[in-house]
């Protein structure tokens, strides 16, 4: 292999041009970007593909069969392949029945998991002696807030005022939020210019 | 039978879940760890089953001539390379798959949303406006917190950096909490609403 | 897509021009206020917030030897801000001498990028795979992962990522559960955080710590105050906090004067576009008058 | 709000993951209409809500004999140690608290009992925002969502996209709903011809549902497309939205119109707020859709959840002074406590 293939330079080539290619969408959307956007779904597809085949397929489902002869497996395994019933009209219900599985265990999952590992906890702790002005202001914030996403009766009178000084609370909190998302994408450019100049043009360090 | 047993199947399977939770050393411990187990295959085919849909809708665009045909024909090649390699060769490091999800897929991934970027900055020109009472709280405390997060912030003036830690632990905090807590009895209730059967969205009409 | 620069300029005033600059060259300055501290960096320090000198005491304080789980649960898109964060998590990991068991909520990518960290990291520390780490990879559907550890991790995982049985890793022959687990180490950019506080750590009392993406940390400070999480890193400058702490400086330490000066590029995007829209609103409320 | 199965699994990015993946499918071909008019619920054809009400409560019953009774048979090792976890009896009594509380204003709204939800201002100003457009000869624009069908936050901006679609058959205003994904188009479809039908018009304008395919970014970029040729009156944005939230909306921005947005996507929240003239904030999005819509089960779970957050009020005021003016107060953090 020539000496020259090996410079990051070139090894970074397609990196590069993918990254490129992206950013041009920042002058329009154009060929360049529509195909990036064609080969990124084409990989993550493929992505799932390989993994899931390996992982879940290979590890879960064959390997216990076919080693340690567990034919329990056989079910799970039957009702993931029905999830592919919908591509047969006649037998197209039975794919509720997979569906069904997961997002029923997953709805006993959650239900308990947001009342008691949510709520519980974080009620608890809002529980503060009112001894100094962070916890009035915690309580007050936590309270007006709930408040404000209280829907049976009219914003007026006392509920209005309150409901306000909970909006107030919340503009504050978005306002919050709002930095850190803008510090989340500004950080994910500089990753990217990073990788231009540091790793492939090698111009700074 | 076609609305029925996928009802029952959901009740079942969510009560299980609930009663291991509330109990200990019985039966309904063993039966739902190998529910547990069963949920992870059934929810590895459900990922498979979207990678082959995404496969067959740009296979019938290019059976069918759309316009777009090029760029789905290039779409399936990637599918077959990425998925292919992966089902043959493996998935670990060394082999093609994982180069081309390192070099390609995952560099491609983080640009896309490094672009947002530049929005936001050209939207905080053009957009972002005092509107409101409300929104102009909002611009002051980004702006606040904005500031107090950079290293620089502190050059400008030394307290900024501790306004910004106030902001975040007390009101910001108070609110993100309320949040959570009116959010985790929303999705409290649509669990109970699915497990009752009363929500059945998930599982189509008819 | 946005046509604003085609539009007729003249007869428009001062302000009004003003509102309608060309993106592009909004977007070239944030070009330039990105690249000119990379090439030219400050080296500014980052002032350490209360929450990362938490998370770095939490880790600095477990016993060596001791059993450290690490979800990699975030997607490629974030890594500018993850992966800082999982690098010198490891690197403080492993110069403690504590044995990490990495795996992955996230299907796209997570394994592979889990993978590439724990094997470069590893390697810089002299670490064998087996022993000191491994890679357990990518299962479907998290809450069932996630629970279904606590009873028996091979039920959930019965091979590695590369497919090695789990029974011939001697280092998860000592992990059958998370009762010989430790600790979680977190590195996050999605809802995977609150699933770990609310089902692992409030049924089986794991303690844990998360490192998370900009965005999702103010939310994480309610999990902060309500003991749920030991300690926090919030996107880059969380990383670069850390990185600073664990005296190891890299990528995020870098870009923190990127980061600095582009966020006063965008302070002054607001105060400007802000102050633009007053004066025309009073151009337009005097003419009114007139 | 979280919906089931799928919270977001990117921060931006519609979810992908099993819930999702496996209930985008299931609702393939079968999808009719955007509520569940026009299909039997399973209770009227067999009584399952009864049933599946009674099996909830059996179910709590046999939690609690498993503490009673059943710790005879537990272990097997002689030893009478309770079957029940019973240091997780808080997260019991909250459950059934919370489970009764919705269960019962659900079955109250299917009674046809009147429940009251207090007017949200950013849905008065939408009929404001229609009426604006129609004054200056201009479209409407509604966007529900950039999230697929099975995304409650598509389902509430569909009920809305009702309402609005209403208004403008009754002033003949040119209405526009851009969309990204197949199922949400035949949906948003159907709505807008049931809306104009409701209004006595013949809804024949193939333009207004317009199936705009492509990811997330190009979406945005052709819905701004559109935005910049027909300069619409009023940008209406009500569901889930990602991370182009930002981009479409400085676009509508630019063109003058009124925007009136509704999310309970929280990292997006801000940028409507800072981008729009009203916005829906969070939960406020359900409360408009159960308000427009009636629908039983969101009208009752709506009131459940309040009723609940009026419990909780209470008990943490209840909780801060005994805290601060009691005597011993640690047991009352010991309740909370999640074991």
């Amino acid at each position: 292999m020539p000496e020259w293939y090996s410079h990051p330079f070139f090894l970074l080539l397609p990196t590069a041009f993918f990254t490129l290619a992206i950013f041009s969408f920042l002058y329009k959307d154009n060929p360049m970007f529509k195909l990036a956007e064609h080969v990124f779904a084409g990989l993550s597809a493929g992505y799932y593909f390989g993994l899931i085949w390996q992982s879940v397929i290979r590890q879960q489902v064959w390997m216990p069969l076919t080693q340690d002869g567990q034919w329990s497996v056989l079910i799970p395994g039957v009702l993931g392949l029905l999830m592919f019933a919908r591509f047969f009209p006649r037998i197209g219900w039975t794919t509720r029945l997979p569906l069904a599985f997961v997002i029923g265990s997953t709805a006993g999952i959650m239900f308990i998991q947001q009342l008691h590992g949510m709520v519980l906890p974080q009620v608890g702790r809002t529980l503060l002696p009112l001894d100094s002005l962070r916890n009035i202001l915690i309580i007050v914030g936590v309270l007006t807030t709930l408040i404000y996403f209280y829907f049976s009766k009219p914003h007026t009178g006392t509920l209005g005022w309150i409901a306000s000084v909970g909006i107030g609370f919340i503009m504050v909190a978005f306002g919050a939020h709002f930095g850190y998302t803008v510090m989340a994408r500004v950080s994910l450019l500089i990753g990217r210019v990073q990788f231009l100049l540091v790793d492939w043009l090698g111009v700074a360090r | 039978m076609k609305s029925r047993l996928p009802v029952l199947v959901a009740f079942i399977s969510g009560a299980l879940m609930i009663l291991a939770f509330f109990g200990r050393g019985t039966v309904v411990d063993a039966v739902s760890d190998r529910a547990l187990t069963w949920q992870t295959i059934v929810g590895g085919f459900s990922l498979l089953l979207g990678a082959v849909s995404i496969a067959r809708v740009h296979w019938k665009k290019v059976a069918t001539k759309h316009e777009d045909r090029l760029y789905s024909l290039c779409l399936l090649i990637c599918f077959i390379v990425m998925g292919g390699s992966g089902v043959i060769n493996g998935i670990g490091s060394g082999t093609l798959f994982d180069t081309l999800f390192q070099r390609i897929q995952a560099p491609m991934m983080s640009t896309m949303f490094s672009v947002l970027a530049f929005f936001i900055a050209s939207a905080a020109y053009r957009a972002f406006r005092a509107r409101s009472v409300s929104s102009a709280i909002l611009l002051v405390a980004a702006v606040l917190v904005m500031l107090g997060r950079i290293p620089m912030g502190q050059y400008i003036y030394h307290g900024l950096p501790s306004w910004a830690d106030w902001i975040m632990t007390v009101p910001s905090m108070a609110v993100q909490r309320g949040i959570l807590i009116g959010a985790a009895l929303g999705a409290a209730s649509m669990s109970l609403r699915i497990i009752l059967g009363i929500e059945r969205t998930y599982l189509g009409r008819g | 897509m946005h046509g604003t620069a085609a539009m007729d300029v003249s007869g428009k005033s001062f302000w009004e021009r003003l509102q309608s600059v060309d993106r592009r060259i909004l977007y070239t300055l944030i070009f330039a206020s990105v690249i000119i501290p990379i090439l030219w960096p400050l080296h500014l320090p980052t002032p350490v917030t209360p929450e990362s000198r938490a998370f770095f005491n939490a880790v600095d304080s477990l016993p060596s030897g001791s059993v450290v789980l690490f979800p990699f649960d975030f997607w490629p898109s974030t890594l500018p801000e993850t992966e800082p964060m999982a690098v010198a998590g490891l690197r403080h990991c492993f110069r403690k001498n504590l044995r990490v068991v990495g795996l992955s909520n996230v299907g796209m990518g997570g394994p592979s990028i889990a993978d590439r960290l724990l094997d470069s990291i590893g390697s810089e520390f002299h670490k064998t795979y087996g022993v000191d780490y491994v890679n357990l990879g990518y299962k479907a559907n998290y809450s069932a992962v996630l629970l279904g550890m606590g009873s028996k991790i091979a039920d959930i995982y019965p091979a590695d990522h590369r497919g090695t049985r789990l029974d011939s890793i001697p280092l998860m022959r000592q992990v059958p559960n998370y009762d010989s687990v430790k600790f979680v180490l977190i590195v996050s950019d999605n809802a995977m955080t609150d699933y770990w506080v609310a089902l692992v750590n409030a049924r089986y009392g794991l303690p844990m710590v998360a490192g998370v993406t900009a965005i999702m940390a103010p939310k994480m400070l309610s999990y902060i105050q309500s003991h749920q999480l030991l300690g926090l890193l919030g996107g880059m400058k969380g990383a670069a906090e850390y990185e600073q702490l664990i005296d190891h400086s890299d990528k995020a330490s870098r870009g923190m004067d990127a980061q600095s000066l582009i966020h006063f590029l965008i302070i002054a995007f607001i105060i400007l576009g802000n102050f633009g829209f007053f004066m025309l609103r009073r151009e337009q409320s005097q003419k009114g008058q007139n | 709000m979280n919906i089931i199965a799928h919270p977001k699994s990117r921060p931006d990015v519609v979810p992908v993951n099993p819930g999702v993946r496996s209930v985008r499918g299931a609702l393939d071909s079968r999808f009719r209409g955007n509520d569940d008019r026009g299909v039997k619920a399973f209770w009227e054809c067999g009584g399952l809500l009864s049933v599946a009400e009674q099996a909830f409560i059996g179910l709590i019953t046999v939690v609690l004999t498993m503490h009673l009774v059943l710790p005879c048979i537990a272990s097997g090792d002689g030893q009478f140690a309770g079957v029940f976890r019973i240091e997780r009896i808080n997260a019991l009594v909250l459950s059934v608290v919370f489970g009764a509380a919705v269960l019962w204003y659900i079955a109250q709204a299917r009674r046809g009992a009147k429940m009251y939800i207090r007017p949200i201002p950013g849905l008065s100003a939408v009929d404001e925002a229609v009426g604006r457009a129609t004054e200056m000869g201009r479209p409407v624009v509604f966007i529900p969502g950039t999230g697929d069908l099975d995304e409650i936050q598509t389902i509430a901006g569909l009920s809305i996209l009702g309402r609005v679609a209403r208004v403008t058959a009754r002033y003949n205003t040119p209405l526009r709903v851009p969309v990204l994904y197949p199922l949400p188009m035949a949906a948003a479809q159907e709505t807008v011809r049931e809306a104009y039908l409701d209004e006595g018009v013949e809804h024949q304008d193939p333009e207004t549902v317009q199936y705009v395919a492509g990811e997330s970014f190009s979406y945005s970029a052709r819905v701004g497309g559109i935005m910049m040729r027909e300069r619409p009156g009023a940008a209406i944005y009500m569901g889930l939205f990602t991370a182009e939230s930002l981009l479409i909306a400085e676009v509508g921005q630019s063109t003058g119109a009124i925007q009136i947005a509704g999310t309970a996507a929280p990292d997006q929240l801000p940028f409507f707020i800072a981008a729009c003239d009203y916005v829906l904030i969070g939960e406020e999005l359900y409360a408009a859709s159960a308000y427009l819509s009636g629908d039983p089960k969101i009208l009752g779970s709506l009131k459940g959840q309040d009723l609940m957050k009026i419990v909780i009020t209470v008990i943490v005021l209840a909780g801060v002074l005994a805290i601060t003016f009691g005597q011993n107060p640690e047991w009352l953090t010991t309740i909370f406590e999640a074991k």
